[in-house]
């Protein structure tokens, strides 16, 4: 599986009797958005966590861009090219939305040990800046307070700062929760288009725009992954439709 | 209401004018009292470096404090007993030249700042702020029974130690090398809190998470920060130590690491001017207080209390209205 | 009310002994100038006790003395030599003080004292005989009214001897004036030591000391734990059940802290060279003036506070004080009724005086000592002799 | 040093630990249930004893003496919870310590004016002073023995409480979600000032009980509350059982250090010299202690993350 960007192979993880991750292995190919979809409790953030760092797996391995990441640190793995956007907006707060973007910028420059040249007058990590937020239509928003945005803006920033790294993948952990439905197609559009940059490993409840959005679906139950496929595959299977879709009809 | 950096401007005049006024009238204990304000500002503005910028609130900067004092007490009191301060394996004099004492108080300050660092920032929160703390009381303990350098004696020198060109005994001309510290150290921070890794720090502070996605390693950087914050109030340990003429354990007492951060916490968290403000608003307090009642701690008690309670922000976040981010 | 600390009252108070006292003391008044004292000493926190009394003591002569020409200058170190070395900057720089006076502690004393006599001030020690300042490092303006540090323990140590004790165990703090205080015993006790420890500064729990004392097989117990430290290991020690006789140094068994012992004291030994019994016109005066002026019996240091105040006085009625030589001559000669009896300066001008051994005692419902004999006569300090001066 | 001896500094390190929990308890209850970390807690030490010493001084009774030290100090920590404190919970840790620096200068002072700058007195009751036998030959203070018993009835009151009552339930429900039990009906703001005035009179009660083999003075809560801080972390902050276990481990490394490390360096030094060094290790080891717990686990031993 060379041609993979991403390569998870047979994780486990366990908290003491509950078996989160119980030998999860999926990949992520170059150009394609892979959705995962899984009922509350199957165990997506707890992958999510192995996948970006800061959980380590009891067993299995993580491969990014064909090398080991399973032991390296978030910060490690994101400057391999590994962007993360989060199901509750990690931002600084207290920053403007430009220093957000630079501060990604500054991120992807590698190293944070540059003392003296004042950040939010250096052309470069400027440029970048600007360029990620220009792609998401927050240039206008630039020198707000974060913690002013709206809650979509809040998202498209994120994606934003993980634009600046200009990332060799994306794990986004549900883009889509709190938009409107107006953002919702704007971010399907743009996810579209962005994913032949880098491919998506996309976690999402919003299930009209998983099937809209996503090449291939895998779908995580207790800790494992009973199908993988393509949207008509897993709108077919039947195990999906009674472990999962099923649910979420009688709900 | 007046922007930041206005209000930062009336505050170094004030700081100043009240020296050269004190030369004037003939009041050389006011001067004192200014240097003794400016030196522990800067005490501060190392401190508000990893508190403020870096979120990191360190209840044990007295160890720095301390390093930097016992850096000139050592170098001092071996220059006047003309004894080297160790002969094997090479010989090392002591020395009352005060830029080289300031070297050795940086380094040292630095170097135990590191150490500490990077056995205390494997914790967070109050954890970290107990683990300073121990940190502070571990050498405060070993200051006091090390009978080598004075122990809870300390270390008198008789004569302020030198800098070329200067008469450092009168008190204007101290005064003036410590304002003249304090502006150089003041507009380093203020370069390093803009600067790339400024905005990482503050970043990593405001969200630690957000700071990690974006490939910094948050643990070397806030160690790199800590090392900067500690070597910055180790130089105002020495300055102290060289207005006293006098350097004792007491430098490394928790007390000491608590008003410190007051003087923070008084003048604005994270506001290049804070410790300044907070600084100088606290020797005020207790110079006048003192000459009030016996009872005088209550009323800093009580004063301290309202300031917490209601001045958020403390006084420059009381006075000013611009919020400082990194904005222009 | 002199008990007040504010300068501002102190001089009121000048001001209105003055008018009620013109007459009677109006041939001293226009002896010599005027001198001005600056006091530093500590008021707040948990050493407070000590400055107060030394403060009072002092208080109190010049308030007998009628002289309109001294004024007092009081201000609160907080125990932190930083703040006492700023504050003796200011009385300097600011008040232009000709004396200073008041320090209770060694640490404190050391970090004020060489400074102060370098710029040409008086500085009259009411307490504090720190042995840097004592041999080599003495100085001609810096005068010890109380005592040099060793005495006290060295008047244990011979105490011990002459009682025939012969297995010490010894404690103090881990600090400098901890370790000359075992020195100063030691140089004068020359029996075995069952035991040497030093405790931690501040420490409030001896459990550990006292198990390792009753297991060491001495026949006494020597100890110096000033303050609250002492308070709680005589305490414990009288919980403990061991009956082994202690001697220390009077400052764990006098007035100030006696009544927060309590029983676990009475019986004890201590040196001290005051106390309230000393037969002499002058302590009885000031035994009955101070308990009348505060309501509570004189301590050691309210006695040196006293004497410190009565020696400057004597010195005005010989001296200006702006002749610094010929003010300096007067202080030496220590023309004054010392409330300890005989008193006179050795060559580095610290204390050449008797030092007593009293035992704790209970008059009444109060707590206090009385003399049994004396340890040491016209003792002085071994230090001298590296004394330049004579 | 002799095997009897040990077990005794053993014992002696014991009753310094449990005189230990009793500060820690209410310093570690009120940081877990409320997130403040409170520095006037030693001043409600303070004020126990004192209250003690005074009580003791008009009645005589010990008894009555415990009893005034639980009351003051219970009804000061309600009091400055319900004027000053509550205002404090939602603040950060800085403003915390800043204002809880605050109340221990005014507290110190206050109490000095009232009762003057000279220790009090309170003394181990009749019935309670002396000493026993203990098997082996053991000659031990009664009143320790007493202090060690007295600690650990409060410590199975403290686990009682909290695991089987209905406070002791809303207590471990405030640790964990403060808005679930807001929104189980609870009053959080009475469960709060029950909280604090509960971790005030425990401080108060280990005040009075210290203070009659120690000095009532201005000031005596200071070194106990660093030590009392020291035993949180070191146990895990907000729990009762890591502060049981920080306090019993603190008081032995401390009370062993000073008595077996001056042995131990007078193996190889001189004996002057290896009492000094020895000391001076002793009086560093329970920093060095935490530090050490911390490095490994970084929010103590019973901590969680």
């Amino acid at each position: 599986m060379a041609d993979s960007i991403l390569d998870v192979r047979d994780i486990h993880k366990s908290f003491g009797a509950l078996k989160a991750s119980d030998g999860i292995t999926l990949d992520l190919k170059p150009g394609e958005i892979h959705a995962l979809i899984g009922p509350n409790g199957a165990g997506k953030s707890t992958l999510i966590k192995q996948i970006a760092g800061g959980l380590n797996p009891d067993s299995g391995s993580v491969h990014f861009m064909g090398r080991d990441v399973s032991t390296m640190s978030v910060a490690a793995r994101a400057r391999l090219g590994l962007a993360r956007t989060f199901q509750i907006s990690a931002l600084a707060m207290g920053y403007t939305v430009l220093e957000n973007a630079v501060l990604g910028a500054v991120g992807e420059t590698g190293s944070v040990f540059r003392f003296f040249k004042p950040a939010m007058k250096d052309a470069d990590l400027l440029g970048r800046a600007y360029a990620a937020l220009d792609r998401v239509g927050l240039r206008d928003q630039a020198g707000v307070i974060t913690s002013e945005l709206s809650h979509g803006q809040r998202r498209q920033l994120e994606v934003a700062v993980a634009l600046t790294l200009a990332p060799k993948a994306f794990l986004m952990d549900e883009p889509m929760a709190g938009m409107g439905a107006e953002g919702s197609k704007e971010l399907t559009t743009f996810l579209q288009d962005l994913k032949h940059e880098a491919p998506i490993l996309l976690v999402e409840h919003d299930m009209d725009a998983v099937f809209a959005l996503a090449d291939r679906i895998s779908v995580l139950v207790y800790g494992k992954i009973i199908a993988t496929g393509s949207v008509a595959d897993i709108r077919a299977n039947a195990d999906v439709r009674t472990a999962y879709l099923g649910e979420e009809d009688a709900a | 209401m007046i922007a930041e950096r206005h209000l930062n401007a009336i505050i170094l005049a004030i700081l100043v004018v009240i020296p050269a006024y004190a030369v004037i009238a003939d009041e050389p204990f006011t001067i004192t009292l200014a240097t003794k304000a400016v030196i522990l500002a800067l005490a501060g503005v190392g401190l508000n470096f990893a508190l403020g910028q870096g979120g990191l609130v360190s209840f044990g900067h007295a160890a720095y404090f301390g390093i930097g004092g016992y850096a000139m007490g050592i170098l001092a009191s071996h220059a006047q007993s003309y004894t080297p301060l160790m002969e094997v394996p090479f010989v090392i004099e002591g020395t009352n030249s005060m830029p080289v004492i300031w070297l050795v108080a940086v380094i040292s300050g630095g170097l135990l700042a590191l150490l500490i660092g990077a056995l205390s920032l494997r914790t967070q929160g109050v954890y970290f702020i107990m683990v300073t703390l121990a940190f502070g009381q571990m050498l405060y303990y070993f200051a006091i029974s090390w009978p080598a350098y004075g122990g809870e004696d300390g270390l008198s020198i008789y004569v302020r130690n030198q800098f070329p060109g200067l008469n450092t005994l009168v008190p204007i001309q101290f005064f003036g090398l410590c304002f003249a510290i304090l502006l150089i150290v003041l507009f380093i921070v203020n370069r390093l809190n803009k600067s790339p890794f400024g905005l990482a720090l503050m970043g990593a502070h405001q969200n630690e998470e957000r700071a990690k996605t974006v490939g910094i390693d948050v643990y070397k950087m806030r160690l790199v920060a800590f090392a900067i914050s500690g070597a910055i109030t180790a130089l105002a340990g020495a300055l102290f130590a060289d207005l006293n003429r006098f350097v004792s354990p007491v430098m490394f007492d928790w007390h000491t690491s608590g008003q410190i951060m007051v003087f923070i916490i008084l003048g604005g968290v994270a506001r290049l001017f804070g410790p300044i403000v907070g600084a100088s608003l606290y020797i005020l307090l207790e110079h006048f207080l003192g000459g009030v009642s016996e009872y005088w701690q209550i009323y800093l008690g009580a004063i301290l209390f309202f300031m917490v309670l209601f001045a958020k922000g403390g006084i420059i976040g009381r006075l000013s209205k611009k919020e400082q981010t990194h904005g222009g | 009310m002199i008990s007040k600390t504010a300068k501002h009252t102190l001089k009121a108070f000048g001001a209105a002994t003055a008018l009620s006292m013109t007459l009677a003391t109006g041939a001293f008044a226009d002896g010599h100038g005027a001198v001005k004292v600056g006091m530093i000493t500590t008021l707040t926190g948990g050493g407070a006790g000590l400055g107060v009394d030394i403060r009072d003591g002092f208080m109190l002569a010049v308030e007998q003395s009628g002289n309109t020409n001294i004024e007092v200058v009081i201000e609160d170190d907080q125990r932190k030599p930083d703040v006492a070395v700023q504050l003796s900057d200011k009385m300097i720089q600011s008040e232009k003080v000709d004396i200073l006076t008041g320090i209770v502690w060694s640490n404190l004393a050391l970090a004020v004292v060489p400074s102060a006599t370098a710029q040409g001030k008086f500085y009259l020690s009411p307490n504090a005989g720190p042995t840097q300042l004592a041999g080599k490092g003495c100085h001609e303006n810096y005068f010890n009214v109380a005592w040099q540090n060793d005495n006290l323990h060295e008047a244990a140590g011979a105490h011990a001897k002459a009682t025939g004790y012969a297995n010490s165990f010894i404690l103090a703090p881990n600090y400098p004036a901890g370790q000359d205080a075992l020195t100063g015993y030691k140089r004068y006790y020359d029996g075995a030591l069952a035991g040497e420890v030093y405790t931690k500064l501040g420490q409030t729990d001896y459990a550990a000391e006292i198990a390792q004392i009753r297991a060491s097989g001495a026949d006494s117990v020597f100890f110096f734990l000033p303050g609250g430290m002492g308070i709680s290991f005589l305490k414990q020690y009288a919980d403990s059940g061991i009956e082994l006789p202690v001697v220390g140094p009077a400052f764990s068994f006098d007035q100030g802290i006696l009544q927060a012992v309590g029983d676990a004291a009475l019986g004890v030994q201590n040196t001290s060279q005051w106390n309230k019994d000393i037969d002499n016109a002058a302590n009885k005066a000031f035994v009955e003036t101070f308990q009348a002026a505060y309501g509570r019996l004189p301590s050691l240091y309210a006695s040196q506070g006293f004497d410190t105040a009565n020696l400057i006085l004597s010195a005005m009625a010989k001296a200006d004080v702006k002749d610094q030589d010929a003010f300096r001559a007067a202080l030496k000669e220590a023309d004054f009724a010392s409330v300890r009896g005989d008193f006179k300066f050795g060559n580095n001008q610290h204390p050449i005086q008797n030092i007593y051994v009293r035992e704790v005692i209970k008059e009444g419902d109060v707590y206090t000592n009385k003399i049994i004999s004396t340890a040491l006569t016209n003792h002085q300090d071994v230090y001298a002799a590296e004394c330049g001066l004579n | 040093m002799s095997t009897l001896l040990l077990i005794e500094q053993v014992l002696n390190g014991l009753q310094f630990g449990v005189m230990l929990f009793l500060m820690a308890a209410g310093l570690t209850l009120i940081f877990g249930v409320m997130g403040l970390i409170n520095l006037a807690h030693g001043s409600l030490y303070m004020i126990g004893a004192f209250a003690a010493a005074a009580v003791a001084g008009w009645t005589g009774s010990f008894v009555l003496a415990l009893m005034a030290s639980l009351m003051a100090a219970a009804l000061f920590g309600a009091l400055i919870e319900l004027t000053v404190i509550r205002r404090l919970y939602a603040r950060d840790h800085l403003d915390q310590v800043l204002a809880t620096f605050a109340l221990i200068l005014i507290f110190s002072e206050a109490t000095r004016w009232t009762f003057g700058s000279f220790p009090l007195f309170l003394d181990t009751p009749d019935w309670l002073s002396g000493t026993v036998m203990l098997p082996g030959g053991i000659q031990y203070s009664l009143y320790r023995l007493a202090i060690i018993i007295i600690g650990l009835i409060v410590a199975a009151g403290l686990f009682l409480l909290i695991s089987k009552t209905r406070v002791g339930m809303r207590i471990r429900a405030g640790e964990n979600d403060r808005e679930m039990i807001g929104a189980l009906g609870v009053d959080i703001s009475v469960l709060y000032t029950m909280v604090f005035a509960l971790g005030a009179a425990l401080a108060g009660l280990s005040g009075a009980l210290v203070g009659a083999i120690q000095s009532v003075e201005v000031g005596m809560g200071e070194p106990v509350l660093i030590l009392a801080f020291v035993v949180i972390v070191i146990g895990g902050i907000g729990s009762i059982k890591g502060a049981l276990a920080g306090a019993i481990l603190v008081g032995l490394t401390d009370t062993l250090g000073r008595t077996v490390l001056p042995v131990v360096f007078s193996t190889f030094m001189e004996a002057s010299a290896a009492t000094s060094v020895g000391s001076a290790l002793a009086s560093m080891l329970i920093y060095i202690l935490m530090a050490g717990v911390l490095i490994f686990k970084p929010t103590g031993l019973f901590g969680s993350a």
